[in-house]
């Protein structure tokens, strides 16, 4: 094959690996905002948290993979309904101040994990075998394929379950109108908890499932978290399938352009991202925005 | 009263009485670069804990200030002010070469002589008498690396993939200019940002200019990722590195098959190159419940060095005299032979080591 | 079935409510009257929960509910029309409307209230995946009278449902309230149209200042000159 | 003269047709009334002539000029000013401030003034405060000069937003339900303040509301709109005759 | 039209309530003092002001004689984050935009300045305008989203473009030293004086600190100021009313960029070095901190921020590994329980004694 053409397809396929991490990450940012008006910029950070929790059972204390997962979600639940608890009296207030409180957990739970974990972080093997298949001189890692299953179905489950359910539907009108909830009998602070949980779930998940890929340490929130918030604004925050299309807009995006300019990548993948903004100010699939004045 | 003899990882604070010996200690202990700082801080401990346990120097005990950078260096030069103020002897600062830099002419002005393991050839050269280097710079582990690699396995087609960080930018130059020592340039040469994840894209280009050899010019967990994507696509050619091939995590990144083979240029091979690193490992060990390698180490030997001369200086122990016994200093340490220049230079040669078996091992 | 007793509310400083008692029999209409800043909105949100209030007690069916957390409220049957609609601008119009009966379980007794409020609006209806925010002012306002009448109280508190209507719409909102009396509910009506207000009524009381100025039976109150003059201009 | 002309205007949202050509002028000192059932886009109209939506056809004129499409801040440059619907107050600004930030772009500071000419910045603000309260003292606002605008009562604010439209000096002002929320009393000095607006300042009003008994003493000419389109024109007698008029917006009482 | 045309409603207070005494629109609500009264009192206020701000600066002018040299060295760089401070809090506080590359601003007036003076041999005072050229064009450049996308959008959008600017620092290797960036800055001169102390350069810092501030001050004070707000508190009121948000919102930005590329040109020779390093989020999330935390929309908060943040990020030093997660905690609580800022300490104060004002019955 014509070695531009395996260079293009190849990264493509990266692409839509790192693509498909960035939407698992967006969709927590999504969902929270989307039920509780919170731009959590603590996201990235819990996203670590969860990843660690859930490789500390499965690598040092050799769990299952599968029991690890499911104690990493439980427990970085509990720590979002922590999260919620105390940050319960920014809810009302402008989105910057819930900005700099959800800043300030970031800070406290990235220096934490590195006191009771250590700087060094833990290399976590790939939990099914991941020889990859070759493809005419293209190679495709089996676990990519893993994470872009849970991220589709992940986003069909929260789809259903804001859409279809009384508390989903609850959930999204408690953003919205919070005085209004309560006098019509929602439980706003119960709801703000479980979003925060179910939020922290969807970034232990993420963490979890991308530990083999990367590598699990403090440091593994800070480029995932911003590029996360960038794919779940580019696909129009708040929406779940704009988070799966703006996740592997802006991976595909990323190593298309480091095919060409690699130092540059990560300019240039910017660069296109704020005009795209400019373009569509509200995402590819658009938040759901009313512009009646 | 100090507390620093019983202290196991960071909490010495220098606060002795005046009989005791002030060091200061900078480097990054939270933040992203925070395992740099960590086990620059263990090595030094160690040193600091055995020389204090034997009953200091001439009956004074060491005692450190150690103060946090966050890996800025605007925040470094905070500390190192405060070092300046707080009257402290010598010091270690810092184990990265940017926070180095920024506070180079601080130190040098109130005469503090530091040492620092930041790679960056460049920081010897800016005229500071103070600085003293406890490693060997990019520019000896690479072209050792690539005389190694070029002259005695006669290597032509080669690659190259670093990262725009500081240390990945030195390696790249320094590795760079060694292959043109031998007429050889890059088949490949591709630049990756130090949080990248996902490769695909430069090593695929690597990949179609079918190297025989592959330079990864990055820390440890990077270099790991690279190793193993490289692998994953097919890439076959052999992966060479600097120091952070040498290291236990670059491994545990990789996973042992990936590092297999893989050929580095260290001052520090493995933990059990001789009875001096075997007990060096040991005493970590048993310290710290970690592994030891070629970082703690370098500290160690660094304050190991800081220290004697300290003792050799008393009593004038003021920063000129100091700066004096170092640049006199015949140290035979763990990771080599030291002999300062005044420049600050004081490792010149660096090892090559391979993995066999999962286990690091000389070559050569 | 509601009493307030000496109710004091404060918005930090401003002291907005100051010792008003008021008492709403089963099965009766009492309207509210006031002028802007009369404290009016101030009270039907208290009983809501939705401020605090600093003194006084309110109870409703002879049980205590000063202070209750608002979301309780709704399962004692209190619906509430807020003031400015207060609709949900990004969800449909029908999850709107949804919202209402959020606290019921009785699915065919929710799409039966669904189409009777669809009969009552019908514009809902044509309108019912829309944005909710995307409607027109009045539209807005049916949606909130909408909204309330899904949680299918026995007290109903409204404040100001005919708020930017048309007249005809006016007629057919107060056409609804006499519907819902007739078949006994217990409303509590705050209105700046007089006129309709008394004449649906059964009693009302005149706040001024947080204060109540007057009570009594609607009738008389429409005879009072000063009520006259001031709330139906003549 | 006709001050205000709408051509044939259309608006539609994804389909929808809110408005569908819609034409009718508005004369020069008129106090001029647009009234129709909920959703037969009377707002959206407004949002067309403020230059917030544009039109997908049809043209809007004003003195002479199209004006559709210009932005919002050139409309209102042009000489056009609007209330909203929900008031739109700068709510943590005192009611002082509000008028001020209005007045501020006719004082023609520029931010090198403020190194180069200081004097003439402090003399400017003076000034301005000045016809700040002048203007207030106009709308009986002086009392509440210092407080914030979001803790003044709701007839306050409505007066407030009123105010604040007419200190840009505009030829035309529009007003989406003034009189929303206001009971008897305050409607009828609501009716006094438009009328004083026009008769005393010359400003030509366009005025939505449902208030017909409001609408019936001010307007000269009422516009009624049904369905996005223009059901009729006349005076309010006229109007309030029409028997389409009854059926679609007035109801049986009237 | 006169007044007594439209105070009709309170007859309604009266009439119903005869014994009551003739009441003004709220009692509860009422101001005491007339308009005119209000006037004098808000000239007392600005005296009052100009009082504290003399007072301030002579405080600040002695303050480095009771203090050493590292505590100078910190001093120095409080009166340099106040620039910052303000900077930031004229476009996210006053102008309402999400900027979260002021870091980026910040990096550009010290990066250019380094260049010029490293380089091509320019001196610092030739320096310094052109960077601030640069910066205030580079503010411009980056504010120019916020004309099309708002809040969370502008914030990732101006991040975005603050991390490419980084990006650009460490590529551009020939022009700006890559990752490890520009050594052997030059000290300034002043007339012949080179400034190589902690302590004469200080009163350079402080000279463009107070400088900047009072420029702030009448900004925000004064029609732009307002004009800034009122886009802030509703963009499309903005408009009916005839202000051109655009070009407030940009101008908000450009002076952001100015005041970051005074700052950077500043730390830049104060340091002698300058590093990507040094620019980065970890920096643009400080200065937000500090702006919250001191009072968003209040210049004076930004000053208390930068003395209170520094302080506390040097007294933070003993905490070792501790010190981030205490710094984090702190943020969160200080957000939590004041919300308002440092200087809301002082409304909450004053809240008791302006309430005399109200009548409360
Ligand atoms: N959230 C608030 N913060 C401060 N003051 C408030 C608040 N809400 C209401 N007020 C004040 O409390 C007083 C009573 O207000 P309320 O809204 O209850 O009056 P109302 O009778 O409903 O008037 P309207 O006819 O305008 O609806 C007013 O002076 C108002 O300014
Ligand atoms: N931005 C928009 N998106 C979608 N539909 C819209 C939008 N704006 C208005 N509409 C629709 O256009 C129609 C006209 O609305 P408009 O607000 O102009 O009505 P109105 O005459 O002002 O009614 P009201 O008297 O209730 O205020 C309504 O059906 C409304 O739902
Ligand atoms: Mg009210
Ligand atoms: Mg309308």
């Amino acid at each position: 094959m014509n070695p531009h053409v395996t260079i293009l397809l190849q990264s493509l396929i990266g692409g839509i690996g790192m693509g498909s991490i960035y939407a698992l990450v967006a969709l927590g940012y999504s969902m929270v905002y989307r039920s509780m008006g919170l731009v959590n910029f603590a996201h990235g950070n819990i996203f670590m948290v969860g990843a660690y929790i859930g490789t500390v059972f499965y690598v040092s204390m050799h769990t299952n993979f599968v029991l690890a997962f499911a104690l990493a979600l439980l427990l970085t639940a509990g720590l979002g309904m922590i999260v919620q608890k105390i940050l319960r009296p920014l809810e009302k207030m402008d989105l910057i101040y819930m900005m700099l409180g959800t800043l300030g957990i970031g800070i406290v739970l990235q220096n934490l994990s590195i006191i009771i974990w250590g700087p060094d972080g833990i290399a976590v093997p790939f939990p099914i075998n991941n020889t990859p298949w070759m493809v005419k001189g293209i190679s495709i890692a089996p676990y990519t394929l893993v994470i872009v299953g849970v991220a589709a179905l992940i986003v069909i489950a929260l789809q259903l379950f804001l859409n279809r359910t009384k508390i989903g539907l609850a959930m999204r009108a408690s953003a919205q109108e919070r005085d209004m909830s309560l006098a019509l009998g929602m439980n706003v602070g119960l709801m703000n908890g479980l979003t925060l949980a179910i939020g922290s779930a969807l970034a232990a998940c993420a963490g979890m499932l991308v530990g083999p890929v990367f590598y699990v340490s403090p440091d593994m929130s800070t480029s995932v978290g911003i590029n996360g918030f960038a794919a779940a604004i580019l696909g129009g925050f708040g929406s779940m399938p704009g988070a799966i299309v703006g996740g592997l807009v802006f991976g595909i995006l990323e190593q298309l352009v480091a095919t060409q300019v690699s130092a540059w990548s990560e300019v240039i993948a910017f660069v296109i991202f704020v005009v795209v903004l400019i373009f569509k100010p509200s995402g590819i699939v658009g938040e759901r925005v009313v512009d009646k004045l | 009263g100090s507390s620093s003899t019983s202290s196991t990882s960071g909490s010495s604070v220098a606060s002795g009485s005046s009989q005791d010996i002030k060091i200061g200690e900078i480097g990054a202990m939270s933040g992203n670069l925070a395992s740099l700082g960590t086990w620059d801080s263990q090595g030094l401990q160690m040193a600091v804990d055995e020389v204090n346990a034997k009953g200091g120097i001439h009956g004074r005990k060491v005692v450190i200030e150690k103060l946090d950078d966050q890996g800025n260096p605007s925040v470094a030069v905070n500390d190192a002010n405060k070092l300046v103020n707080d009257k402290v002897v010598a010091a270690f600062a810092t184990p990265e070469s940017t926070t180095t830099l920024a506070i180079l002419n601080i130190l040098k002005q109130a005469k503090i002589p530091h040492i620092t393991s930041g790679q960056d050839p460049e920081i010897t050269k800016k005229g500071s008498l103070f600085v003293f280097r406890d490693t060997a710079n990019s520019l000896i582990f690479d072209k050792t690396l690539a005389d190694y690699v070029v002259g005695k396995m006669g290597m032509k087609k080669i690659a190259v993939i670093s990262n725009s960080g500081a240390y990945g930018k030195g390696e790249h130059d320094a590795f760079v200019s060694a292959l043109k020592a031998h007429g050889i340039s890059p088949v490949s040469d591709q630049v990756v940002t130090p949080d990248a994840k996902d490769f695909s894209a430069q090593l695929t280009t690597i990949k179609e200019a079918h190297p025989q050899v592959l330079f990864i010019g990055t820390e440890e967990i990077e270099m790991g990722l690279i190793a193993k994507q490289a692998r994953a696509l097919g890439i076959t050619a052999r992966i060479v590195g600097g120091q952070p091939a040498a290291t236990p995590i670059y491994v545990n990144t990789a996973g042992k098959a990936v590092a297999e083979g893989t050929i580095f240029a260290t001052t520090y091979i493995s933990n059990d190159a001789n009875a001096e690193t075997k007990a060096f490992a040991a005493a970590y060990k048993k310290k710290f419940g970690q592994v030891a390698d070629s970082h703690v180490a370098k500290a160690y030997d660094g304050a190991k060095m800081l220290l004697e001369a300290i003792d050799k200086a008393y009593p004038n122990i003021d920063g000129t005299h100091i700066r004096d016994e170092l640049l006199k200093l015949n140290y035979h340490g763990l990771t080599g032979d030291f002999k300062f220049n005044d420049q600050g230079e004081g490792m010149f040669t660096a090892q090559i080591g391979t993995y066999k078996n999962g286990q690091p091992e000389p070559l050569q | 079935m509601l009493a307030i007793q000496d109710l004091q509310v404060y918005y930090g400083k401003v002291h907005a409510v100051k010792g008003v008692s008021l008492t709403v029999q089963e099965g009766e209409v009492v309207s509210l009257l006031g002028s802007n800043g009369a404290g009016k909105s101030s009270i039907l949100k208290t009983i809501c929960g939705l401020t605090k209030a600093v003194g006084g007690s309110i109870s409703f069916r002879g049980k205590p509910i000063t202070n209750t957390k608002p979301y309780r409220l709704v399962k004692e049957g209190i619906g509430y029309v807020p003031e400015g609609r207060k609709i949900y601008p990004l969800l449909t119009v029908k999850e709107n409307l949804l919202t209402g009966a959020y606290h019921r379980n009785d699915r065919a007794g929710i799409s039966a209230d669904l189409e009777q409020v669809y009969e009552y609006f019908p514009i809902l209806q044509t309108k019912r995946d829309v944005l909710a925010g995307n409607l027109s002012g009045g539209q807005q306002q049916m949606l909130a009278v909408g909204r309330a009448l899904l949680t299918r109280p026995n007290f109903l508190i409204l404040d100001e449902p005919s708020m930017g209507l048309a007249p005809s719409v006016v007629a057919q909102i107060f056409a609804i309230i006499k519907t819902l009396r007739d078949q006994g509910m217990t409303i509590l009506l705050v209105e700046q149209n007089a006129y309709h207000a008394l004449t649906l009524a059964n009693r009302a009381y005149v706040l001024e200042t947080g204060k109540i100025a007057l009570e009594g039976n609607a009738e008389d109150l429409k005879k009072n000159h000063q009520v006259r003059e001031i709330y139906l201009g003549m | 003269m006709e001050l205000l002309q709408i051509k044939q205007v259309s608006r539609e949202f994804g389909g929808l047709k809110a408005i569908q050509d819609v034409s009718f002028p508005v004369r020069q000192g008129s106090i001029h009334g647009v009234i129709g059932p909920n959703g037969s886009g009377k707002t959206t109209l407004f949002n067309v002539i403020s230059g917030y939506y544009k039109p997908t056809q049809g043209e809007v004129w004003f003195e002479n000029k199209p004006i559709h499409a210009l932005s919002p801040f050139q409309v209102n440059r042009a000489g056009l000013a609007r209330t909203f619907q929900n008031l739109r107050l700068f709510k943590k600004m005192t009611v002082l401030e509000n008028v001020c930030a209005v007045l501020d772009r006719e004082s023609g500071i520029r931010i090198w003034d403020y190194v180069v000419a200081p004097k003439r910045v402090f003399r400017i603000e003076k000034e301005t405060i000045r016809k700040a309260e002048a203007l207030l003292e106009v709308f009986d606002l002086l009392e509440w000069r210092d407080f914030l605008a979001e803790n003044l009562p709701y007839g306050v604010q409505k007066r407030l937003e009123i105010a604040r439209a007419l200190a840009t000096h505009p030829k035309l002002l529009l007003l989406d339900e003034p009189a929303a929320g206001l009971n008897h009393t305050e409607t009828d000095e609501l009716a006094r303040i438009i009328r004083y607006i026009r008769d005393e300042r010359g400003i030509t009003v366009l005025v939505i509301e449902h208030d017909m008994k409001l609408m019936m003493t001010i307007c000269e000419t009422i516009t009624v709109m049904n369905e996005g389109m223009v059901l009729t024109e006349g005076t309010p007698n006229q109007v309030s005759k029409n028997k389409q008029v009854i059926t679609a917006y007035l109801g049986g009482e009237w | 039209m006169t007044s007594q045309d439209m105070t009709n409603r309170d007859l309604a207070g009266q009439e119903l309530q005869p014994e009551q005494a003739p009441s003004t629109p709220l009692e509860g609500f009422a101001p005491v003092s007339e308009g005119s009264a209000s006037r004098s009192a808000a000239k007392r206020t600005w005296r009052n002001s100009r009082w504290w701000i003399s007072m301030a600066v002579a405080l600040f002018l002695i303050l480095p004689i009771a203090l050493n040299n590292y505590q100078v060295h910190i001093l120095d760089l409080v009166v340099l984050y106040m620039i910052l401070a303000i900077g930031l809090d004229l476009t996210m506080g006053y102008c309402g935009q999400m900027n979260l590359a002021h870091a980026a601003f910040y990096a550009v007036g010290a990066y250019t300045s380094a260049i010029l003076t490293t380089r091509f041999h320019f001196t610092f005072w030739e320096a310094l305008p052109i960077s601030i050229v640069f910066s205030t064009a580079c503010g411009i450049l980056i504010g120019l989203p916020s004309l099309k996308v708002r809040s969370h959008y502008l914030a990732i959008a101006t991040l975005g473009l603050a991390i490419a600017i980084n990006d650009m620092l460490v590529n551009l290797n020939g022009l700006t030293g890559g990752p490890t960036g520009i050594t052997g800055i030059p000290k300034p001169h002043v007339f012949g004086v080179a400034l190589d102390s902690e302590y004469l350069y200080y009163y350079l810092v402080l000279t463009f600190t107070v400088l900047l501030f009072l420029l702030a001050k009448i900004i925000t004070t004064h029609s732009i100021g307002r004009s800034f707000r009122a886009v802030r508190e509703d963009h499309i009121a903005s408009q009916a009313l005839g202000i051109n948000i655009a070009k407030q919102q940009i101008l908000a930005f450009a002076l952001s960029g100015m005041y970051a590329g005074v700052a950077g040109v500043l730390y830049a020779h104060m340091l002698s070095y300058v590093s990507p390093d040094t620019f980065q989020m970890n920096e643009m999330f400080f200065m937000l901190t500090i702006v919250v935390i001191g009072g968003m929309g209040n210049i004076y908060g930004s000053i208390a921020g930068a003395v209170i943040l520094i302080v506390a990020r040097e007294w933070l030093n003993q905490f070792q590994n501790w010190q981030q997660v205490v710094y984090g905690a702190l943020i969160v609580a200080l957000v939590v329980f004041l919300p308002g800022g440092l200087v809301s300490i002082k409304t909450l104060f004053q809240h008791r004694k302006r309430s005399q004002l109200y009548r409360v019955k």
